[in-house]
């Protein structure tokens, strides 16, 4: 489902990936883990386009990135879910932010209103539905984010950090809701510093350290 | 359809930021007003000037002698030529009262004469579109070679000068009227631009997400344009609404002012010309979207 | 002191951000100009209408016989008074020339007389600043007191045709640039508010790391003054780039052109009301700071 | 140093904190622990006068709050130094947001320079004074905030979820840097989901859930 072959991500003289290769299949779950600045975020970044290699190839079920069309290029993003690790959420309720990613898919009204209901009941924001992010909680937002980049059932979801801002107990639940979508066929990886999530369970994990990729192994 | 999606999100990110956005459409508003103003302002000095022509008008001088149905066969012949307004016929006895009562004390000196040595005249008053060089060239030829005509004299200096006003005033107007608006359209489409800034975060996120330009642009370009349309419809009611107290009020001590007129033909102008700052604003300050 | 640290956050801020900046530096700049123009305008419009009284002239009649040395005398009594600028002495025999000329073809009608009806005159112009009722009224009165005036005429219908429209134009050209400018300056300060807008997070956050309403406004203030003071920098340097080449141009098709006049004293003006534009729209945007 | 009492904050139809009622000692080094939406942040955004609670007192460093003038409220702030949780950080290089602390206080640009590359060093970012934060990594514009939080040596250190981007190691490595300037005195409130950050540290630990303090242990 994501292929890194030979990838390499320079910014002026600092190295953030140099020469990762790496697969992860469909409908597998993986993480990424390392320390500050390994450069967990600059990978997942390369995955959803919001930067170019500087050198190597990337595919992304099975597309090419790198010959591919501009014009193609959302309708590859609608294929990932998002977890950023800044969330950027805007500044609507916390239901039209979620509802979001389903209005730029073209769903309509009609089929929004249950499913992202359904979606913030699964993060447990049910009740935040209304609230601007600037009125929630550290957490809160967070789970907002994970809310939108599931909602709209991607084929590959990507989540960052996702359980930074989250207690010991919603971090597990969340684990077990994206546990619960991947058993479903969605291709999931999880970039994070956090080894607990991975302890046991027996999923593959890639760990970078200063943009190499220094090991693989599974949690 | 005002309730779809980028309606809504248009008129509810309008609302939600209510006041950084009505600045926005005053702005709009004020600098609508301004051309607005501006342009009534040359329109009206335009409908001042374009009566001077009215003023300028040519002496027929007839020959000696003439029966009065030869004279209303002359008069008959300029009436029909179109370039005439009016005619207006002087008789020699008209002729010398004028001059009798232009001499004033000096009327003496024409008490020795036994017979009224000057001329019958018809005065004639041009229409406004004729008086151009060519035309009054023409009209005068055709004067001249009308039987019993002896001469034809008109003020040509009066002529070359009215038309210099009128060219100049013109051309300076317009000179203005152009700065001004280049000027405040560009104030405009800068202050929608401005305002537009703000959303770039949105914007790199909405990529993100995955959305088209289209999805993207859409709201902006409804935000703007609403912005623009609001601020047009205000600058046209500040105008009405001025109007009327201010025009009585300002009459009273500027007399001037009874001939200015507002022609109610440019009052779907500023909202036009609004909506179209404010949608091509919005579109310049997202940009070119590049994935 | 343009190294310390509010000047420095300032212009580093302005430059990071320089496109959205310069676009606001331009609309101040354009704003400016525009209201540079309509001083100009309204300026040279007064220029113009200035000269009008100038051709507002008194004429003397003086009585018959009065030898020359008596006419030198009433000539040097009328040049003392301050009012008059230009004194013209028409003796009887140039009154006579005239009326010939003026009679063109019927001059013989003057051929019978055997001696020149026609009294001495003296033309007076009058100073610009005399041309009002009063002072004329004044000067008339000692004009007839004079021995050997006979009579006094005037143009009062053109007298106060001249005042009704200098005291109409004036009113109307003050209105005209107080709407322009009061508009112009709203407009540019909406935009220095609307570019301030997007600091709001920045003031919250400074706020809570315990920073002074002074040092808070300090590198703010300095932004928006240095834009304004730019933008009026900017509006005074296309003024005067403008001005010759354009000048030169246009004057060959818009001969009136040739009466223009800039004067340099206004150049100053501009860059001042930016300062104060930028500095007063960036206190306003800030708002009230309350912790 | 720190004393609430009975203290309460509403939001709307929701009750943030609810009589609320503890006090930290000067020098003390103390945990507020909860779940995410539990009030923590609320809490701290109470001390360092973010917002004003709806009932009840509470008193910093001796000075009672609700009576202050609003012209002393950034003296106060001057004595707290806070990690928020959503970072804050400025649009300017990371050497100049930290910095800011000290001009913020009037300090010479000369004393400046050493005070902030000293403190880059402490939470290893010295090699980023140059980056604007949109080039960092989460876990450095984390640090860069809590570099500008102690850069000045407040009173009292307010930290709200000082590790939620933090790799395990970094984060013990902070926890340590906070040991150390609380041994030279200051008073440390650290906000944390984390319960592994005051496991066996011997510190208070104030747990909140859903507003209300609901018990006060030693981690
Ligand atoms: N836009 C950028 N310009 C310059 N350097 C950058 C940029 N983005 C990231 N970096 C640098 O690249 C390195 C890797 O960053 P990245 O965000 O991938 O780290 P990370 O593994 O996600 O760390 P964390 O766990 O702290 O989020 C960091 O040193 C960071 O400073
Ligand atoms: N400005 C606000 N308006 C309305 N509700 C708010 C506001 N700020 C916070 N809340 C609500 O108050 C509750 C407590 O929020 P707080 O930020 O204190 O939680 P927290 O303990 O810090 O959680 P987290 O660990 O997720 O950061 C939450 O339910 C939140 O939604
Ligand atoms: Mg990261
Ligand atoms: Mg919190």
């Amino acid at each position: 489902m994501i292929r890194f072959f030979n990838v390499s991500k320079f910014y002026d003289n600092l190295t953030a990936l140099r020469n990762v290769t790496f697969s992860i299949d469909k409908g597998e779950m993986a993480f990424i883990a390392g320390p500050s600045g390994a450069g967990k975020s600059t990978l997942l970044r390369l995955v959803y386009l919001a930067e170019k290699p500087d050198a190597g190839s990337l595919t992304v079920d099975g597309i090419e990135l790198e010959n591919m069309k501009e014009s193609e290029i959302p309708y590859l993003r609608r294929k990932i879910g998002v977890v950023f690790q800044d969330f950027r959420l805007l500044n609507r309720t916390v239901f039209d932010n979620v509802a979001l990613a389903l209005r730029i898919r073209g769903i309509s009204e009609r089929e929004i209103k249950p499913l992202v209901y359904e979606t913030l009941k699964m993060v447990n924001l049910r009740h935040k539905a209304d609230s601007f992010p600037s009125a929630l909680s550290g957490g809160e937002q967070q789970r907002a984010v994970i809310a939108r980049a599931i909602v709209a059932e991607p084929t590959v979801l990507l989540a960052d950090e996702p359980t930074g801002n989250l207690d010991p107990d919603t971090a597990a639940g969340i684990i077990r809701l994206f546990k619960e979508i991947n058993a479903r066929g969605t291709t999931i990886v999880i970039a994070t510093h956090n080894r607990e999530l991975f302890r046991n369970t027996g999923k593959r994990v890639f760990t970078l350290d200063s943009g190499n990729l220094v090991s693989q192994g599974v949690g | 359809m005002f309730t779809s999606y980028p309606f809504k999100v248009a008129l509810t990110g309008i609302w939600r930021e209510k006041w950084i956005n009505f600045l926005c459409i005053l702005t709009i508003a004020t600098g609508l007003f301004l051309i607005t103003l501006a342009v009534l302002f040359v329109h009206n000095i335009e409908l001042a000037t374009r009566k001077l022509p009215e003023k300028f008008s040519i002496t027929v001088f007839l020959e000696e002698g003439l029966s009065s149905k030869q004279i209303q066969g002359i008069i008959r012949t300029i009436k029909s030529n179109s370039a005439v307004k009016k005619v207006k016929y002087i008789s020699k006895e008209d002729a010398l009262k004028e001059l009798k009562t232009s001499l004033a004390d000096a009327e003496y000196l024409l008490e020795g004469l036994d017979e009224n040595p000057l001329p019958a005249t018809i005065e004639l008053g041009l229409r406004r579109s004729s008086v151009t060089g060519a035309a009054v060239e023409n009209l005068l030829e055709e004067l001249k070679s009308i039987n019993g005509v002896s001469e034809v004299q008109y003020g040509r200096k009066l002529l070359s000068a009215i038309q210099t006003i009128k060219t100049n005033s013109e051309a300076i107007g317009f000179i203005l009227i152009s700065a001004l608006s280049a000027g405040i359209v560009f104030v405009c489409y800068s202050t929608v631009k401005i305002l537009f800034y703000r959303k770039k975060d949105e914007i790199e996120t909405l990529k993100l997400l995955g959305a088209t330009k289209g999805f993207i642009r859409a709201p902006f370009l409804i935000e703007g344009g609403v912005i623009g349309l609001i601020g047009g419809v205000i600058s046209v009611a500040g105008m009405l609404s001025l109007y009327y107290p201010l025009y009585q009020r300002l009459t009273v001590s500027i007399p001037l002012l009874k001939a200015v007129s507002i022609p109610l033909g440019i009052l779907p102008y500023p909202p036009i010309a609004g909506l179209v700052i404010g949608v091509v604003g919005a579109l310049i300050a997202i940009g070119r979207i590049k994935f």
